[in-house]
């Protein structure tokens, strides 16, 4: 056990690695074996990840569970994993999300060794990302979470998935094109020569207005996958192609890295530079929260209205980032961990009613409520959710945020606060549209979620409740990594 | 058993029956009823216990729910005579409602999912009564919300219904930003937002008069929005779509009266800058008198006491915004009772006509059912203002507060008075007096009784609720003079006149049968206006299709042509490049080559040169 | 007299390249390449790497060299008409076959090279051996997979076009 | 005659004198060789097919091949019209002068070695290649298709069947440690000839350097049946002198490394080293003349398969045995 | 001459000069070949001349030699066995003919 706590971190990653390894060892036609080893890869990783929660002290801001092996100490590539409060939020969203997301995909038959080996390569770049603290290995890894994607949208996707998945893929890797020479730019300009974020973080290098461009690389590169304005178009497209797990995982987790990367690369190493980026940041990140409402209210798919959300949500995130005080930040990481779950939430019920009616557009559906009560339910709290009401743990985040927002910049969190309203217009549009009214006549004998498929969403929903009515399993954590973060931004 | 451990029954009694409803109890539907109805009396239990227990001062409790450095939340029980005044009537209000609804949604084969949502709507109620952070009362605040969007909508699979609980939820919504607004103006100048942190700041008087009246004014939206004040009133009258007893809740003691009651608690505030003050007063009373003259004219019987509802919370704010606590709050005290009897007589007529059509009722149901005519009579009474029941007491402080501001404010709330008694015996002649009555059957149920009950017990108590006053005000911390009626004053004589004059006039239009239209048909123009509620849906309407509408529309114009016609045109200046690439990789080894070496020379070069 | 053989060498190694690279007859260009590889294996001597010298000469000379000879009897008949050497061709050739080494030429005699004193001690057979097991013995390792890929890629390639009669 | 040596030494140098002397007695022995040769195969041929070969001039024929050679030498030299003049002419050269290299490093006896280089084997191993060349150079300058086929009999003959001489002489290398000859001689001193320990090795490399030379069985670039005379058809006069005269040096030549390989080299009783040697070269070359005779001329994909299917293999496993062996020895 | 360094370092240049040109200049696959296999020598040149002067271990810089002989023997094969496999589908072997993959 010992020996288990003290190499957590690389476990949980080796969990989606190994199980890659034995389903590519798995004949093709066994699809019953195949997802059972991806359940116990998947469940296996979440309840490490619960573990390391448990593990956590949140009594210091320090890396905790660290390991450090030499890779190429002569280029000061090191693989260094660890986790503080920052990261320990996303490490349970990834594992709660990757195993509900193949729970939710248990019913593919399409090429099913071929998905579940994609998925579990993205999860292990996920993974890996959130525990690196390295900047190499930091890159690598979300390269491997990034690309995946392209073969899991245009193979298992529907609507123009083609085309969605080169946008897609296109997107990110302009990303990543900023995002490297940046990254290297970091290393090289510290003077150190070293990846090794802590020590990027620690050293108190004279960065001038390189750090002011670096920062700009870094924030437009992983502000595209965090979907930013304007460079969130790629996004919602996306998630109408997507298959459902891999929306899941899309919006749950992968826009994730796009925001904890510049919170854990931009604002920890450069945090004059974030000073004077926030303006910024804020003023796009209220487009983003206004923009995408709005936006999200025009679309007749129901996959879109989520993708604008998702859109809108992340603009939560980075306002919360920008405002650069202990509630805003706290509130932003609290708003990656809820939107995460949230929106897997939202399209594993969207996945299902589309698996029955074939149709995600918003006009021919109704009335779904009385044939899909479960559906329509789960799909009514992750929205009740996205619109912040209280005791779902979005409510939280956004409170946090808005709140912190109004603080430092009076205008734009007033501004920002409206979105409340628009968000709240096309999630009960959709609702009323979709599950109010009579009940339609095609739809009528449709089944609802069955007893097996039911607990991946109520994993989700019941981590939306428990969060959201103690916020304090959330806080406590984050406080400490926080508050260091916060005293490194006030210089 | 301490207040601590009352005020945690009256909260989590509720809620543990809706957790048990989400989680699977709905298969049993008759097992949630009867849990739910045994909470409602905890609950009320606890609520009287509270309030009968309530040590001198008030008590406080509270720990911490989420803390940052910048502020904290916490969760805790705020106990004052007002709130545990308040808590009593949602108690003993949601306890009657429960009972009424037992009979009332007897065969509804989602009853369950009802009552679930019905303790709910408790809870965040309770919530925001006996909170101690206005955190916590904006949490329970915007749980009222869900709950009331959830009830509105129960029936949803009824267009009418969705469409007015997604109205609901969405305009308190509205209201719900200026009261965020105001909680986060102040949570930047505080350290957190506990009621007593905040009044203590307010009677400090440290913060410059402009701060004070913009929280006013966020607050105020806020309550304008929960209460149905002008102009975020609209959804009320729609929320009709609701089961009865919602709606009858849902007036009464829960829902709009958190509005008021906020406005009550945090009254200094209000009255600290004089510009939100006589603002509020202002628009009470244009509230009141518009949505008055709209009851005059409505046709509908649970429309009317909608509007009816708008009106009295505007007597409520009167009172509240005039300065006088007692007089606002004991309004409220008493509209509780007699519209929870009015709307729940209502239903019994309802449920006996299969209509709301007051000329309908009139003709089909009438005095046949004397339970809820005697309901109606009584609630009627009260409502007009008849001296010595519950509306006359209350609304007769109201004025005596509302003259001391002026007589503009006194004028407008005196004629509103005069509509309200008009409309009051217009719907009781309208129901009861119909000459042209048609013989109907009776249908006795079993479930008719728990309904009957219930009427009966509020009809006792509407009847002697008005003289509580001078108790009420004690409790609340206040003298009994504040609550004493000055019978002999000019003020008594000019609500009597009003009384007459209204009452009068519906009895000359509607109680001697006729053609049962009103003075008011006689100006088609001016009935227009009223029955269209001064245009003010039309206003919202044109509000969202053009404005939200054309905002939706502009963005995603934005969004098709703009951005991602740049980003598709980035990928086709990218096509246009890689043609102009490809025509370098003609296939010429030699030409790559030199193309490399020429790099390679370059760097060379360059390196040479650093 | 060193001198005097390493010009000679030089001579016979250019000589052989320009034959190599400017006649028009494939054949005759193999001929100046396996003399130039008999100059730079003389080079390689003077340089006191016997052994790489003997291997110019074994691999390049007797495989490279004849697996090339055989592959121009295969496949070019003698009286294939010669390219045309028009100007076009050769003046971009010329730039950048002169322009390239020019540049590093100048580089090269910009700087200088640090030099350790001349060993004069001829490496034998025995060390290198040692070296290619020891401290080389990945690279060796992987150029005998390489030289194995080859092999299999080599055959591979010839045969597939085989199969294809009519290709 | 020491005079004459004393005063070129003044001239080139020690060395250098040494080495044109050595050069100048390989060149005669060469030529002897070649007549020798010449009237050895046709003696052995009569032998064995029960005649009696060459008789009339010299005591037992043995001025025959001289008279032959003066009748080559008498003959015009025709250059066909449309040959690659060049290269038609340097063929012959460059065919007979990597046999003449390879001479010079074969230890005579003890003491007698033109050059004794370190990794001499490998030396002859590359020179041996380039004997290659002049094949080639003659096949294709030549302008004639039998000549052409026969060139690329002879490069792919020679690429493939290089592998299982080298192999099996590598097993040699193994045992004694080095590749300088004289070394590999003095580690089979005291009769422990190579020969014993390796007949597989020796084997394989006999039936190898035949097909290197492109003796029968393996005559196939020069099959009269079927290509006229080969690579060298369009050859007269001295050309084909000359080339004759490479074919029969490198046979000695091959023969030589086979003797000091397998067989001890200069080492015998009571005789001086070079007459053991060239005593031992001799008995290889009957060996090889006797195979001539006695087995009929494979087809081009028997022989290929023969190199590729057994030799290879056979060479590899031997020479891995080898090395399993002395690593067992050894500890 | 023979014990500077530099002598050898622009004989190498030249070759590769050469070799460079010649892959420039012919159209012919084998030819070209001849010109890599040039320029390869070149750089054999430079690194036994390395060994020489200036490595440390004089063993190392003729190993690489090795490998780079090693190699181009690999590619030898591989290039040879493409010509062969051109000319038999296309009955010459002038890159004039293979430009397929023009765009």
């Amino acid at each position: 056990m010992a020996w288990l706590d003290a190499h957590i971190l690389t476990i949980i990653l080796m969990c989606p690695v190994v199980g890659l390894g034995i389903v590519m060892l798995i004949h093709n036609g066994k699809d019953l074996l195949i997802k059972q080893v991806a359940a116990v890869s998947s469940g296996l990783s979440l309840v490490l990840s619960l573990r390391v929660w448990a593990l956590f002290d949140a009594s210091t801001a320090e890396l905790q569970m660290v390991e450090r092996v030499a890779w190429l100490p002569s280029a000061g590539i090191n693989y260094i994993v660890g986790v503080d409060g920052l990261s320990l939020a996303m490490v349970l969203l990834t594992g709660i999300v990757f195993f509900t997301g193949v729970l939710t995909m248990w019913e593919l038959t399409n090429r099913v060794k071929e998905y579940f080996a994609f998925t579990m390569a993205l999860v292990a770049g996920v993974f890996g990302v959130f525990i690196s603290q390295d900047l190499f290995f930091f890159f690598l890894f979300y390269e491997l979470a990034v690309l995946p994607m392209y073969l899991l949208i245009a193979i298992w996707g529907s609507t123009r998935r083609e085309f969605a998945a080169m946008k897609l893929t296109l997107f990110l890797l302009a990303g990543s094109a900023l995002l490297f020479p940046a990254l290297i730019g970091l290393a090289h300009y510290s003077g150190l020569n070293t990846f090794d974020m802590t020590l990027l973080a620690e050293a108190d290098t004279d960065w001038g207005g390189m750090g002011l461009i670096l920062f700009g690389f870094i924030y437009v590169g992983f502000g595209v996958l965090a979907g930013i304005f304007p460079f969130h178009t790629w996004s919602p497209i996306g998630h109408v192609a997507a298959p459902t797990a891999v929306s899941m995982l899309h919006a749950g987790v992968l826009m994730k890295l796009g925001a904890y990367g510049v919170l854990r690369i931009g604002m920890i190493i450069l945090p004059e530079a974030m000073g004077s980026w926030a303006p910024v940041i804020a003023v796009l990140a209220l487009c983003n929260i206004l923009y995408g409402a709005f936006v999200a209210l025009g679309q007749t798919d129901l996959k879109y209205m989520i993708g604008y959300s998702s859109v809108s949500h992340m603009g939560v995130v980075m306002l919360g980032l920008a405002t650069m005080t202990h509630a805003g930040i706290s509130g932003a990481i609290f708003q990656m961990f809820a939107h995460g779950i949230m929106t897997a939430l939202f399209f594993s019920c969207v996945g299902h009613i589309y698996d029955r009616t074939h149709t995600r557009e918003i006009s021919r559906l109704g009335g779904l409520f009385h044939t899909m009560p479960r559906a329509s339910t789960l799909f009514i709290i992750a929205g009740m959710a996205g619109i912040g009401v209280p005791c779902l743990a979005s409510f939280w985040a956004e409170f946090l945020v808005f709140v912190a927002a109004v603080k430092t910049w009076p205008i734009i969190g007033i501004l920002a606060i409206c979105g409340l309203v628009a968000s709240a217009l096309f999630v009960l549009r959709v609702i009323q549209k979709t599950f109010f009214g009579p009940p339609l006549e095609a739809w009528k004998d449709l089944p609802d979620i069955s007893n097996g498929m039911l607990p991946a969403r109520l994993i989700l929903a019941g981590t939306l409740l428990v969060f959201g009515i103690i916020p304090g399993l959330m806080l406590t954590n984050l406080d400490e990594s926080v508050r260091a973060l916060v005293a490194v931004l006030a210089g | 058993m301490t207040l601590n451990a009352w005020a945690d029954i009256a909260i989590g009694a509720p809620l543990a029956v809706f957790f048990a409803m989400l989680l699977g109890m709905r298969a049993w539907p008759r097992a949630v009823v009867g849990l739910s109805l045994l909470s409602a009396l905890a609950v009320a239990l606890a609520t009287w216990m509270m309030a009968l227990n309530l040590p001198e001062g008030g008590f406080t409790s509270s720990v911490p729910w989420a803390v940052t450095d910048d502020f904290s939340v916490s969760f805790g029980y705020r106990l004052t005579g007002l709130s545990t005044a308040m808590a009593c009537v949602v108690g003993t209000i949601h306890l009657l409602v429960q009972v009424y609804s037992v009979g009332y949604m007897a065969d509804d084969p989602h009853k369950a999912r009802f009552f679930g949502t019905l303790s709910l709507f408790a809870t965040a109620m309770l919530g925001i009564v006996l909170s101690a952070d206005l955190a916590q009362t904006f949490i329970a605040w915007e749980l009222v919300g869900l709950a009331s969007y959830l009830l509105i909508g129960f029936w949803n699979a009824k267009p009418a219904a969705a469409q007015a609980a997604k109205k609901a939820f969405i305009m308190t919504r509205f209201g719900d930003l200026g009261l965020f607004a105001g909680l986060a103006l102040m949570v930047s100048r505080l350290g957190d937002l506990k009621i007593d942190t905040v009044l203590l700041a307010v009677e400090a008087n440290t913060w410059e008069p402009g701060f004070v009246t913009a929280i006013g004014l966020c607050l105020l939206c806020g309550i304008a929005g929960k209460s149905a004040q002008f102009p975020l009133h609209t959804w009320l009258p729609d929320a009709m779509e609701g089961p009865t007893p919602v709606s009858s809740l849902l007036h009464s003691a829960t829902m709009v009266a958190a509005g008021v009651y906020l406005f009550a608690l945090l009254q200094p505030l209000f009255l600290a800058s004089e510009f939100t003050a006589t603002f509020a007063l202002g628009l009470a009373v244009f509230t009141a008198l518009l949505a008055a003259t709209v009851a005059c004219v409505e046709t509908d019987m649970k429309r009317v006491l909608a509007w009816s509802s708008i009106s009295q919370l505007s007597f409520m704010l009167m009172g509240l915004a005039a300065g006088s606590q007692v007089a606002g709050f004991f309004h409220l005290v008493t509209h509780a009772g007699f519209k929870c009897l009015l709307f729940l007589s209502a239903g019994l007529f309802i449920h006996a006509a299969h209509t709301g059509d007051l000329l309908a009722i009139g003709r089909k149901v009438g005095r046949s059912a004397p339970v809820a005519a005697l309901g109606l009579v009584v609630g009627c009474v009260a409502l007009s203002g008849f001296p010595g029941f519950a509306g006359f007491m209350s609304k007769e402080l109201v004025l005596h507060a509302v003259h001391e501001q002026g007589m503009v404010f006194y004028s407008g709330a005196l004629l509103t008075s005069a509509l309200t008694a008009y409309y009051a015996f217009r719907l009781v002649f309208l129901a009861l007096f119909d000459p042209e009555r048609e013989s109907v059957e009776a249908h006795p149920s079993a479930a008719l009784k728990w309904q009957q009950g219930v009427v009966v017990i509020l009809a006792v108590l509407t009847l002697g609720i008005g003289w509580t006053g001078g108790d009420l005000a004690r409790h609340l911390g206040a003298s009994a003079d504040e609550a004493h009626i000055h019978w002999m004053s000019s003020g008594v004589a000019f609500a009597m006149v009003a009384l007459v004059l209204g009452a009068g006039l519906a009895f000359v239009d509607f109680g001697r049968g006729g053609e049962r239209a009103g003075s008011f048909a006689k100006f088609p123009a001016m009935h227009r206006f009223f029955a269209s509620g001064w245009g003010v849906d039309a206003f919202w309407r044109t509000f969202s299709d053009v404005g939200i509408a054309g905002l939706t529309r502009l963005a995603l114009l934005i969004d098709r042509g703009a951005i991602d016609r740049t980003v598709d045109g980035t990928g086709a200046a990218t096509k246009v490049l890689g043609g102009v690439a490809a025509r370098m990789q003609n296939g010429r080894v030699q030409l790559y080559l030199s193309i490399a070496l020429g790099l390679l020379a370059t760097g060379l070069l360059a390196l040479g040169a650093m | 007299m060193l001198d005097l053989a390493l010009g000679i060498l030089i001579v016979l190694t250019f000589a052989g390249a320009t034959m190599a690279v400017v006649l028009k007859k494939v054949f005759h260009n193999l001929l100046g390449f396996g003399l130039s590889l008999v100059g730079l294996a003389g080079i390689s001597l003077v340089l006191g790497s016997e052994f790489v010298a003997l291997m110019q000469l074994l691999i390049f000379l007797g495989g490279i060299t004849v697996a090339m000879v055989f592959a121009v009897m295969m496949s070019t008949p003698r009286e294939q008409s010669e390219e045309p050497r028009t100007a076009d061709r050769v003046a971009p050739a010329l730039l950048v076959g002169a322009g390239f080494p020019a540049v590093m030429i100048a580089l090269l005699l910009g700087g200088s090279f640090p030099t350790s004193p001349v060993t004069e001690e001829l490496f034998g057979v025995r060390e290198i051996g040692l070296a290619l097991l020891t401290t080389f013995e990945l690279p060796f390792e992987a150029i005998s997979l390489l030289l194995l890929a080859a092999i299999i890629g080599a055959v591979a390639v010839a045969r597939r076009t085989r199969e294809r009669p009519d290709g | 005659m020491s005079g004459l040596i004393d005063s070129v030494q003044g001239v080139l140098g020690g060395w250098l004198t040494e080495l044109v002397i050595g050069f100048v007695l390989l060149a005669v022995l060469i030529t002897l060789n070649a007549m020798f040769m010449v009237w050895f195969e046709r003696k052995v041929a009569g032998w064995v097919q029960g005649r009696h070969g060459p008789l009339h001039h010299g005591p037992f024929g043995l001025a025959q091949t001289a008279l032959d050679v003066v009748k080559l030498l008498g003959k015009e030299f025709i250059i066909p019209s449309k040959v690659d003049r060049p290269v038609f002419l340097l063929a012959p050269i460059i065919a007979f002068l990597p046999a003449l290299a390879i001479l010079s490093l074969i230890p005579y006896s003890a003491d007698m070695t033109l050059t004794d280089a370190q990794s001499g084997l490998l030396i002859v191993f590359a020179f041996g290649g380039l004997s290659l060349g002049g094949i080639f150079m003659g096949g294709w300058s030549s302008n004639n298709k039998y000549a052409l086929l026969g060139a690329i009999r002879a490069v792919s003959q020679n690429i493939a069947y290089e592998l299982p001489l080298l192999l099996s002489a590598m097993a040699i290398v193994l045992m004694s440690g080095t590749l300088n000859l004289t070394e590999i001689v003095d580690a089979q001193a005291g009769y422990r000839w190579n020969v014993f320990f390796q007949p597989l090795a020796m084997l394989i490399f006999l039936i190898s350097a035949a097909a290197e030379t492109n003796r029968a069985p393996f005559d196939i670039p020069e099959a009269e049946s079927e290509l006229v005379a080969g690579f060298h058809t369009e050859y007269p006069a001295m050309g084909f002198a000359v080339f004759f005269l490479a074919e029969y040096t490198y046979m000695f030549a091959v023969c030589a490394i086979g003797a000091v390989l397998f067989l001890g080299g200069a080492a015998g009783p009571l005789l001086p080293g070079p007459v053991w040697l060239l005593l031992k070269v001799y008995f290889l070359l009957f060996l090889m003349v006797m195979a001539r005779w006695t087995y009929p001329r494979l087809r081009f994909d028997q022989l290929m398969n023969l190199a590729w299917k057994y030799l290879i293999p056979l060479a590899l496993g031997n020479l891995m045995l080898t090395a399993f062996v002395l690593k067992l020895v050894q500890t | 001459m023979a014990d500077d360094l530099n002598t050898y370092l622009i004989i190498s240049c030249a070759l590769f000069a050469i070799g460079l040109f010649g892959v420039l200049l012919r159209r012919n696959l084998v030819a070209m070949l001849i010109g890599v296999e040039l320029m390869l020598n070149a750089v054999i040149i430079n690194l036994v001349a390395f060994a020489k002067f200036s490595a440390p271990e004089p063993v190392t810089g003729q190993v690489f030699a090795l490998f780079v002989i090693g190699i181009a023997a690999a590619e030898a094969a591989v290039g040879l066995s493409i010509v062969l496999a051109v000319h038999k589908s296309r009955g010459s072997i002038s890159v004039d003919d293979l430009q397929e993959l023009a765009g």
